[in-house]
C-alpha cells in the first residue's frame, strides 16, 4: 500500500521529465551527436601525429589496436554479461594469419588479402565453435568463462607445437610487411578504431543492441519472449571474434612480429582489466581506458614497472569491489554535460506506442481453435531425482477459457507451468500447444507455438525502459534494426490496454527498476501479451499487489479471455480472486490432479475444504 | 610402462595438492579464487625464505601454510566478502589480488628466477625404475593432504559447520552457525593449502613471481570437473593428469600441456556437473 | 614542435618521474640495455647489467668518450618477443639511446631487430646464439655453434666413447638453431641421435622428456635450453630422476651452475669465458667488479663479460668515428679491438668475432675445471652478404 | 516508568510492533502488531500467501523489516543476522529443507549443542520420546521417513535449550498418530523448559490442540485473535480459511 501510494505521488513528476524535448525520435538530429563525435575523432586522429612525439605515436598505434579488442570485450562482457578471457585468442588468430602467410609465402597483395580473409574465416569458425560449446541448453553461466579460458591456452599451445612453422616460443619476426610511415599507421589504426567504436555505439543503442543488455539482465525472460539467446550470443561472439582478428592482423602488420604472448590467457585477462577500469558497458570507457593505460605503461615500463603494475592491480580490485561500473563513468558523472547528454539520448528515443491493426492471420487461428484444444496435457510427470512432484497429469484447455490451478504449497503448480513452457522440464508425458507437441524443445520454441509465460516474481529488464522492454517482446514479430531505433512501437490491443489501465504508459521512458511492484507486474503482463500468445501462463500475477491492483488485473484477464479468445492458465493462492474470474478450476494436491471442474463445483467440494483446512490425511485417494 | 605409472601417480599427486585449496574455497563459498596461483607463488617464496634462513627444508611446508592462512583470512575479510553475490566479479577481484601479490613479491624478492633446497635428494628403486625420491614422496604427501582435509571436514565441529554451510547456508545460519566466520576460516584454509602446494612443487622447479599462473588454469579446470567433492577431485586428477602424462609421452609434451584444459571443457559440455555425483 | 602525450605526461608527473628531455650538446651518450630482468633470462640478466655498469663507470672515470660521458638505460624485455618490442621501442624512440648493447633471448633479438632497423641505431649483441642473424646494424661479440659445439661432441665421442645422443632444447630460435647444428655435426662424426625434444621456453616440468630419455637410454645428452630457469629445472629434474648419461650443456653459465650446487657437477660446457681464466685483464676485471658491487656481485659469466667488452668496443668505435652518428660508428666497429677478460676481441668476420674457446667440466662446488682450450676459433660464414 | 523487576514479569517473550516485511518490493506483512507472552503457545493460522512464513522469516532475521521492530525479551533483534538471533536461544524450524538430508542424524543434532558430552545427554533425553534417534545416529537424515524427519526436527529444536521456539508447519503431511505424539512432547517439554512457542499451522485441529492462543493472518494483517479454548474458535477459524 505504502509503496504504491509513494509511487503514485511521484509519478506525475517523473512523467513531466520523460517526454522528449521537441526532438522527433530517430531523426538525423537525434543521431547528430554520434556523427559529430565520429567526425571530430576522425579529425583528431588525422592531425594528432603531427603534434605528438614519435614514441607516443609509435605506442598509440598499438594502443588503438588493443582498444579495438577491448571494445569487443566490452560488448561481450560489459553489455551482454559474457565474461570472456579468450578475445586474445582471436587477436592471435589475426596476427598469426599474417605472420605465417608473410613468412612462408611472402608479401604480395593477393597473399595479404587472402591472409586477412583467412583470419576472418578462422576467427568466425572458432567463435562459432566456442559459442556452440558455451551456450548450450542447461550449461552453467560460468562455463563460458571456462571455455574462453581454454581457448587462449589451446591457441598458445598450438603455436608452441608448431615448431619452426609458427616459430614456437620465439614467434615470427622480420618478415616483409607493408611499407607505411609511422604517421600513416597511426591514422589507419586510429580511423579504424573510431569507426569501430562508432559502429558499436550505434549498434548498442539500436533496437537490436538492447537485446544484449536484456540478455545480461535477464536471459530467462529473453528466452520466454521467444528470443533465441544462444544464437544471438553466438552471432555476437563471431562478430567480436572477427573484429579482434582484424586488430591482430593489423598488429602483426605494424610491429612485424607475432609472438605466443599475443594469443595468451594473460593478455586475455589484461583486456578484461582495461575494460573494467575504463567502465564496462560504456564503450568509450574501455576504449579510452585501454589507450591511457597502455600509453602510460609504455612510459613507465622502464622506470617504474612494478609499482605501475601494482597500482593497476590495486585500482582493478578497488574498481571491481567498490565501483563495478568503472572509473570513467564516475569521472564523467562529475561533468554535468555528460549527464545532460545521457538524459537527452535517453529521452530522444522514446517511441510512439500505436495499436497493432489485427492481421487477417489471427482469424483462422480462432476458427481452428474450436477443433484443436489450445493446450493438451497427457500423462505429464516430473521427477527431481527420487522426488516425484507431478504424477500423470492430463487435461485440455480451449481458447476462451480461464483455467485456474489451485492447491496448497508444494502441490506442483509451478512445476506444471514449467512443464508447459519448456520441453526439457517434464520427465514423462506429452504437452501439445494448439496441436503442436512441444517435445524436448527450448522455451523459445514453445513461445513460437504460442505459449506466453508470466513468472511469479515480476521478471522484467531492470535497466531497460518500459518502452524498450515492450519492444523486446515484439522482436519475435518485428525484427529490430541493427543501427537505429524505430520511431513507433506497435503493440497488440490487449497489451496496450494493460499498459493504459495500469498507468504504465506514463512511465514508458522510465527504467523498469524504478517502477513500483504493481507496475512491474503490469509491465511483464503487457510484455507477455505483446507476444500475442494463444496460451497464457500466469503464475500468481497478483502476489504482493494491493487490492485495487488485483482488481485491475482481474478485470483485464476476464476481458482478455472473453474478447481475444486466449486460453489463460492461472496459478493463484487467493481463492477469492480465483472465484471471481475463473471459468474452470483444476485442483492439484501432492502432485496429482485432484479435481477438475467449474468454479461452483470446486468451491462446494468437501475435498477442497479438507485440503485447505489442513487435514490432509483425510484425503484418502491422494495418498496412494 | 612402469615409469609411466609412476609419472601418472606423481603428476596426479601434484595436481591434487595444487587443486585441493581451490576446491575447498569453491565448495564452501561457490567462489573461484583466481588468486590461487598467487598463493602458490607465496608458498614458493616461503620455501625460498627457509632455504635462505638455512633451516630445515621440511619447515618450508608449515611456514607456507601458516603464511597462506593468515593472508587468506585477511583477503576474505576485505576483498572477497563484498562479492558473494557477484561470483563473476569475485573471479576478477581475486585475479587482481593475484596481480597485487605478484607485484609485492617482485618488489621484495626481485623478478629473477630462484631456487630452493629439496628436503630429500636422490632416487629410489620402485617398480624396477630408478625414480626421483621427492616425486615419489609427493604421493603420500597428497594423500596426507586429502586425509587431513577429510578428517577436518568430517571429524571436527568446524568441518561440520562448513559442510552445513555448503549444503544449506540459510538453515545453518538459522541454527546459530556464523557463516561469515566459517567462510573466513575456509578461505584461510584454502589459501593455506595453496601456499603449501606451492612449497611442495618448488623443489622440482623454480621460484619466480609468476610461477603460480600456469598451475591456476589446470587447478581451475580440475575443480570445475570435480565439483565439490574431495573424492571426485581425486578421480579428476588421476584421469586428467593421467591423460596429460600419456599425451605428453606419446604425442608431445606441448600438446600434453593443453590436455587437462581441453578434456575439462569437453567433459563439462557433455556433463555440466563433471565428475560430481549429481 | 612535438610533445609527449599530455595524459601520460600528467600521470608520470603524478608518479614523480620526468619525461624525456630534449637533446642537448653536452648530453651523455646513452647506451640502451634491453635484457630479460623477468622471465627465462632473469637468472643471468643482473650480472649483465652489472658488467655494463662497470664498463661505463670505468670509461666515465677516464673522462668519457668524445668529451661526453656514457649513461646506462636498462629496460626489461620479459625474455620474450612482445616484451622486447616494448623495450626496444622505449629505448630507441623514447629514451633515444645512441646504441643498444645487450644479451637477449633469440626471440627477443628477432623481435627487436626490425625496430633497430627503423630507428637506425647500432646494436651489439653480446649473447652466444644459434648464428646467422644478419643486419647492417647488428654486430656480435659472442660465440655461435660453429665455435662451440665441436669441442663437446668430440670430447664425448673420442674420449668418453659415446655413441648415442639425446638432444633437448627450449623451443625457440636458439634452442632449435643450436641443436640443428649439433645434430648435423654428430651425424657427420658418425654418432647416432636417439631422441630430440623441445619444450616451450617457460616450461618447468620436464617429466615427459625424462621418460623418453629413460626409454632410449642414450650415452650422452646435449641440451640447449633458454639460459636460466629452464636450464636449472631441467638439470634438477634430470639429477632427481637419476639420469646418469654424459651431460653436455650448450647454455649453462658459471653463475647458474653455482646456483645449482651439487646438481651441476659433471656438466660439460664449452665457453669463451670462465672465471678461472688466468690473465691480467681477467684478474683486473674481477677485482674491479668485486670492488664496485661487493656482496651484491653476481658471478660474471659468458653472457656478462661480452657485454663488458662490447661497451669498450663501442667506445673505441666512437673514438675512431669521431661522432655518435650511426653510419660512422657501424663502419668503425669491425676495425677496432679491445683486450678484455676473454682476450683480444675484434668483430671483423662478417660482423662476428673469432674467439678462444674453453672446454670445461663443472665441479661439485660450482667451479669449472678447464679440460682443454682452443685458440681463436673462427665463427665461420655467418653472414656472407655482409662484409 | 515501571521498575526493572516489575518489567521482567510483563516483558513479552517476543514482540512485533508496526512490523512490515516482504520480498523485494512485494510487501507481504503490513504494520503488524503481535505479542508472544512468556511461556505461552501462539498458533498463526491463515491461507497460503497471507504472510505467516514471512513473519517467522522476518523475526528470524532472514528478511529485513521494512518498518517496525522485533523485540526478544525486551531487546531489539530486528536488524541482526539469523545466526545472532539463533545464539540468543531462539530456535527456528522452517517449513521446507529444515534438515540437512546428507548429514547423519547425529550431525544434524550436533550442530545445535556445544560439545560431545552435551550431545550424549541430549540424545539420551530425546531418545526417551523418539527411540529411533539414539539407534540411528549414523543414518543420513534424508533417508528417514517423513514422520521421523519431523520428530528429528522437534528433537533438534528441543535440545538447543530455546527460550523462544518458532515452528513452521511441522504437521504437514503427517499421520494423526504422529501429530498426537508431537503435541504430547511439546506440552511436556514446554512445561519442563518454559519456552514460548510461536507456531505456524494449516492444520487447525493441531493448532488448537497445542496452542494457548491463535491469530489468523489475512493479507498480512491480523484478522482474528483469540484463546484456543474460546467456544466456537474452530468454526470461526475455518470460516476465515474457507473459499
Amino acid at each position: 500500500m505504502t509503496d504504491h501510494a509513494d509511487h503514485a505521488a511521484e509519478s506525475p513528476a517523473a512523467g513531466t521529465v520523460a517526454p522528449p524535448r521537441g526532438l522527433a525520435p530517430g531523426t538525423l538530429a537525434a543521431r547528430h551527436p554520434v556523427a559529430l563525435g565520429t567526425l571530430l575523432a576522425l579529425g583528431a586522429v588525422n592531425v594528432a601525429p603531427l603534434v605528438i612525439d614519435t614514441y607516443s605515436v609509435n605506442v598509440l598505434v598499438r594502443s588503438f589496436l588493443y582498444a579495438a579488442v577491448a571494445l569487443t570485450v566490452d560488448l561481450l562482457w560489459g553489455y551482454t554479461g559474457i565474461l570472456t578471457f579468450g578475445q586474445s585468442a582471436f587477436f592471435g588468430i589475426g596476427a598469426y594469419a599474417l605472420g605465417l602467410a608473410f613468412t612462408h609465402i611472402g608479401l604480395t597483395p593477393a597473399v595479404a588479402v587472402l591472409a586477412l580473409a583467412g583470419a576472418v574465416v578462422v576467427a568466425a569458425a572458432v567463435a562459432a565453435l566456442t559459442g556452440w560449446l558455451a551456450f548450450g541448453y542447461g550449461v552453467s553461466p560460468i562455463y563460458v568463462s571456462v571455455v574462453t579460458l581454454v581457448l587462449p591456452i589451446v591457441a598458445t599451445q598450438l603455436v608452441f607445437s608448431g615448431g619452426t612453422f609458427t616459430g614456437s616460443s620465439s614467434g615470427l619476426s622480420g618478415f616483409d610487411t607493408f611499407e607505411l610511415d609511422l604517421e600513416d599507421w597511426f591514422r589507419l589504426a586510429g580511423c579504424g578504431l573510431v569507426l569501430a567504436t562508432a559502429a558499436a555505439w550505434l549498434f548498442v543503442r539500436s533496437d537490436a543492441g538492447r537485446v544484449l543488455v536484456a540478455i545480461r539482465e535477464n536471459e530467462q525472460r529473453c528466452t520466454y519472449l521467444g528470443l533465441r539467446t544462444a544464437r544471438i550470443k553466438i552471432a555476437l561472439m563471431i562478430a567480436c571474434g572477427i573484429v579482434a582478428a582484424i586488430a591482430g592482423y593489423g598488429y602483426a602488420a605494424y610491429t612485424d612480429v607475432v609472438a605466443p604472448e599475443l594469443t595468451g590467457f594473460v593478455f586475455g585477462t589484461e583486456l578484461v582489466i582495461w575494460v573494467a577500469l575504463g567502465g564496462r558497458g560504456t564503450l568509450l570507457g574501455p576504449v579510452v581506458g585501454t589507450i591511457l593505460i597502455d600509453l602510460t605503461s609504455a612510459y613507465l615500463s622502464g622506470s617504474l614497472p612494478f609499482i605501475w603494475q601494482l597500482l593497476l592491480g590495486v585500482a582493478f580490485v578497488l574498481v571491481i569491489v567498490a565501483l563495478p561500473r568503472g572509473l570513467l563513468p564516475v569521472l564523467a558523472a562529475g561533468g554535468r554535460r555528460f549527464a545532460g547528454a545521457a538524459a537527452g539520448t535517453r529521452a530522444a528515443v522514446l517511441p510512439n506506442l500505436v495499436p497493432l491493426v489485427p492481421t487477417p492471420t489471427a482469424a483462422p487461428a480462432d476458427a481452428g481453435a474450436s477443433a484443436t484444444p489450445a493446450l493438451r496435457l497427457r500423462g505429464v510427470t516430473r521427477r527431481y531425482g527420487s522426488l516425484q512432484v507431478l504424477h500423470d497429469i492430463s487435461f485440455t484447455a480451449h481458447a476462451g477459457e480461464l483455467l485456474s490451478i489451485v492447491g496448497p504449497n508444494g502441490a506442483g503448480k509451478s512445476s506444471l507451468m514449467r512443464c508447459i513452457a519448456d520441453g526439457h522440464e517434464r520427465t514423462g508425458g506429452t504437452v501439445d500447444i494448439a496441436g503442436h507437441p512441444i517435445g524436448r524443445r527450448n522455451p523459445e520454441a514453445c513461445v513460437a507455438f504460442g505459449v506466453g509465460r508470466k513468472f511469479q516474481a515480476a521478471s522484467v529488464f531492470d535497466t531497460l525502459t518500459v518502452a524498450e522492454c515492450l519492444r523486446l517482446a515484439r522482436m519475435r514479430h518485428e525484427p529490430p534494426s541493427l543501427w537505429r531505433r524505430a520511431k513507433t512501437l506497435r503493440l497488440p490491443v490487449s497489451a496496450l490496454q494493460v499498459a493504459q489501465a495500469t498507468g504504465l504508459l506514463e512511465h514508458s521512458g522510465e527504467e523498469a527498476r524504478h517502477l513500483s511492484h504493481g507496475l512491474k507486474q503490469a509491465l511483464e503482463l503487457a510484455m507477455v501479451l505483446a507476444l500475442e500468445p494463444t496460451v497464457l501462463l500466469l503464475d500468481e500475477p497478483t502476489a504482493g499487489l494491493t487490492r485495487p491492483e488485483r482488481q485491475t488485473i482481474g478485470t483485464i484477464l476476464s476481458a482478455l479471455t472473453r474478447d481475444s479468445g486466449m486460453c489463460v492458465l492461472l496459478v493463484e493462492h487467493d481463492l477469492d480472486f480465483v472465484r471471481e474470474i475463473s471459468s474452470r478450476v483444476v485442483v492439484l494436491h501432492q502432485g496429482k490432479l485432484a479435481l477438475d471442474g467449474t468454479v461452483a463445483e470446486v468451491v462446494g467440494s468437501d475435498l477442497v475444504r479438507t485440503i485447505y483446512s489442513g487435514e490432509t490425511h483425510a484425503l484418502g485417494d491422494a495418498h496412494g | 610402462m612402469q615409469a609411466q605409472i609412476l609419472d601418472i601417480a606423481t603428476s596426479a599427486a601434484m595436481l591434487y595438492a595444487v587443486a585441493a585449496g581451490l576446491l575447498v574455497i569453491f565448495g564452501v563459498m561457490k567462489i573461484i579464487n583466481f588468486a590461487h596461483g598467487a598463493f602458490l607463488t607465496l608458498g614458493g617464496y616461503c620455501a625460498l625464505l627457509t632455504t635462505w634462513a638455512g633451516i630445515s627444508p621440511w619447515l618450508a611446508f608449515p611456514v607456507a601454510a601458516i603464511v597462506g592462512f593468515i593472508i587468506g583470512a585477511l583477503v576474505e575479510r576485505f576483498i572477497v566478502r563484498p562479492l558473494y553475490q557477484r561470483p563473476l566479479d569475485a573471479i576478477l577481484a581475486t585475479w587482481g589480488l593475484g596481480i597485487i601479490l605478484g607485484q609485492v613479491i617482485t618488489l621484495i624478492f626481485g623478478r629473477e628466477v630462484q631456487f630452493v633446497q629439496s628436503p630429500v635428494q636422490g632416487t629410489a628403486l620402485v617398480l624396477d625404475t630408478d625414480y626421483s625420491l621427492y616425486r615419489l614422496l609427493l604421493v603420500p604427501g597428497a594423500i596426507l593432504v586429502g586425509v587431513a582435509l577429510a578428517a577436518l571436514l568430517h571429524g571436527t565441529r568446524l568441518g561440520l559447520a562448513a559442510r552445513a554451510v555448503i549444503m544449506n547456508e540459510a538453515l545453518a545460519r538459522g541454527l546459530g552457525i556464523d557463516s561469515d566466520r566459517v567462510r573466513s576460516l575456509t578461505f584461510g584454509l584454502g589459501s593455506a593449502l595453496a601456499a603449501l602446494a606451492g612449497a611442495l612443487i618448488t623443489p622440482l622447479s623454480s621460484v619466480d613471481p609468476a610461477m603460480g599462473v600456469p598451475w591456476l588454469v589446470n587447478a581451475f579446470m580440475l575443480v570445475m570437473v570435480a565439483g565439490r567433492s574431495l573424492i571426485s577431485l581425486m578421480v579428476a586428477t588421476v584421469v586428467l593428469g593421467g591423460a596429460q602424462v600419456l599425451v605428453s609421452s606419446y604425442a608431445s609434451p606441448v600438446l600434453g600441456g593443453l590436455t587437462i584444459a581441453v578434456l575439462a571443457a569437453i567433459i563439462l559440455r557433455i556433463r555440466p556437473q563433471g565428475f560430481a555425483r549429481d | 614542435m612535438r610533445y609527449p602525450m599530455l595524459a601520460a605526461g600528467a600521470v608520470m608527473v603524478a608518479l614523480g618521474t620526468a619525461g624525456p628531455l630534449p637533446a642537448q650538446a653536452a648530453d651523455p651518450i646513452r647506451i640502451g640495455v634491453p635484457v630479460g630482468l623477468s622471465g627465462a633470462n632473469s637468472v643471468v640478466a643482473p650480472s649483465v647489467v652489472q658488467s655494463a655498469q662497470l664498463a661505463i663507470d670505468e670509461i666515465n672515470a677516464k673522462g668519457g668518450v668524445l668529451g661526453r660521458s656514457l649513461e646506462l638505460a636498462v629496460a626489461d624485455d620479459a625474455s620474450g618477443a612482445a616484451g622486447a618490442q616494448k623495450a626496444f621501442d622505449s629505448l630507441i624512440f623514447q629514451k633515444k639511446v645512441d646504441v643498444l648493447i645487450s644479451m637477449e633471448t633469440s626471440a627477443a633479438r628477432n623481435a627487436g631487430l626490425p625496430i633497430v632497423g627503423r630507428g637506425k641505431v647500432p646494436y651489439i649483441y653480446t649473447s652466444f646464439y644459434e648464428g646467422h642473424s644478419c643486419s647492417p646494424y647488428l654486430y656480435v661479440d659472442a660465440w655461435v655453434p660453429d665455435q662451440q659445439v665441436a669441442p663437446i661432441v668430440d670430447y664425448f665421442q673420442k674420449e668418453k666413447g659415446a655413441k648415442t645422443f639425446f638432444l633437448i632444447g627450449s623451443d625457440y630460435a636458439f634452442g632449435r638453431g643450436m641443436l640443428d647444428f649439433t645434430r648435423e655435426y654428430i651425424k657427420k662424426q658418425g654418432g647416432q641421435i636417439v631422441g630430440e625434444e623441445y619444450q616451450p621456453m617457460d616450461a618447468s616440468d620436464w617429466t615427459p622428456v625424462i621418460s623418453k630419455i629413460r626409454a632410449t637410454n642414450p650415452d650422452a645428452l646435449v641440451t640447449s635450453t633458454a639460459g636460466g630457469a629452464p636450464n636449472v629445472t631441467l638439470t634438477k629434474q634430470l639429477r632427481a630422476a637419476g639420469i646418469k648419461a654424459l651431460y653436455g650443456n650448450l647454455a649453462v653459465d658459471e653463475g647458474t651452475a653455482k646456483n645449482l650446487g651439487a646438481d651441476a657437477a659433471g656438466i660439460v660446457i664449452s665457453a669463451s669465458y670462465l672465471t678461472s681464466i688466468d690473465s691480467p685483464t681477467n684478474h683486473a676485471f674481477a677485482a674491479a667488479l668485486d670492488k664496485k658491487f661487493g656482496s651484491d656481485l653476481k658471478t660474471p659469466n659468458d653472457l656478462s663479460v661480452p657485454e663488458y667488452e662490447a661497451v669498450y668496443l663501442y667506445a673505441a668505435a666512437l673514438e675512431k668515428a669521431g661522432s655518435t652518428k650511426a653510419d660512422a660508428v657501424l663502419a668503425a666497429l669491425p676495425t677496432v679491438s679491445v683486450d678484455g677478460p676473454r682476450g683480444s676481441i675484434r668483430m671483423d668476420k662478417q660482423h662476428h668475432a673469432p674467439l678462444t674457446m674453453y672446454l670445461g667440466e663443472v665441479q661439485g662446488d660450482g667451479s669449472v675445471k678447464v679440460l682443454k682450450s682452443f685458440k681463436d676459433v673462427d665463427p665461420g660464414a655467418q653472414c656472407p652478404t655482409l662484409k | 516508568m515501571p521498575s526493572v523487576t516489575l518489567m521482567a514479569e510483563v516483558i513479552p517473550a517476543l514482540e512485533c510492533r508496526g512490523l512490515s516485511s516482504g520480498y523485494g518490493e512485494a510487501v507481504v506483512i503490513r504494520h503488524l502488531d503481535l505479542v508472544l507472552r512468556q511461556g505461552e503457545t501462539l498458533a498463526l493460522l491463515g491461507k497460503n500467501g497471507m504472510g505467516k512464513s514471512t513473519l517467522l522469516k522476518t523475526v528470524m532475521g532472514y528478511l529485513p523489516a521494512l518498518a517496525g521492530t522485533v523485540r526478544l525479551e525486551g531487546r531489539t533483534i530486528s536488524g541482526l543476522p539469523p545466526q545472532r538471533i539463533a545464539r540468543q536461544a531462539v530456535s527456528y524450524t522452517p517449513q521446507d529443507q529444515a534438515l540437512f538430508p546428507d548429514l547423519n542424524v547425529g550431525d544434524n543434532l550436533r550442530l545445535v549443542v556445544d560439545d560431545e558430552r552435551a550431545l550424549r545427554t541430549a540424545v539420551a533425553h530425546v531418545g526417551g520420546y523418539f527411540p529411533f534417534i539414539p539407534d540411528r545416529l549414523t543414518q543420513k537424515a534424508g533417508t528417514l521417513s517423513g514422520g521421523e524427519q519431523k520428530m528429528l526436527l522437534l528433537a533438534r529444536a528441543l535440545i538447543s535449550a530455546p527460550r523462544v521456539m518458532l515452528v513452521d508447519e511441522i504437521t504437514e503431511g503427517l499421520q494423526p498418530s504422529v501429530v498426537t505424539r508431537l503435541v504430547e512432547v511439546l506440552r511436556v517439554e514446554q512445561r519442563r523448559l518454559g519456552f514460548s512457542l510461536l507456531i505456524v499451522e494449516q492444520n487447525v485441529r493441531f493448532a488448537l490442540a497445542v496452542a494457548d492462543r491463535y491469530a489468523v493472518l489475512k493479507q498480512g494483517e491480523i484478522a482474528d485473535l483469540g484463546a484456543s479454548a474460546d467456544a466456537g474458535a474452530e468454526t470461526r477459524i475455518i470460516d476465515h480459511l474457507r473459499l
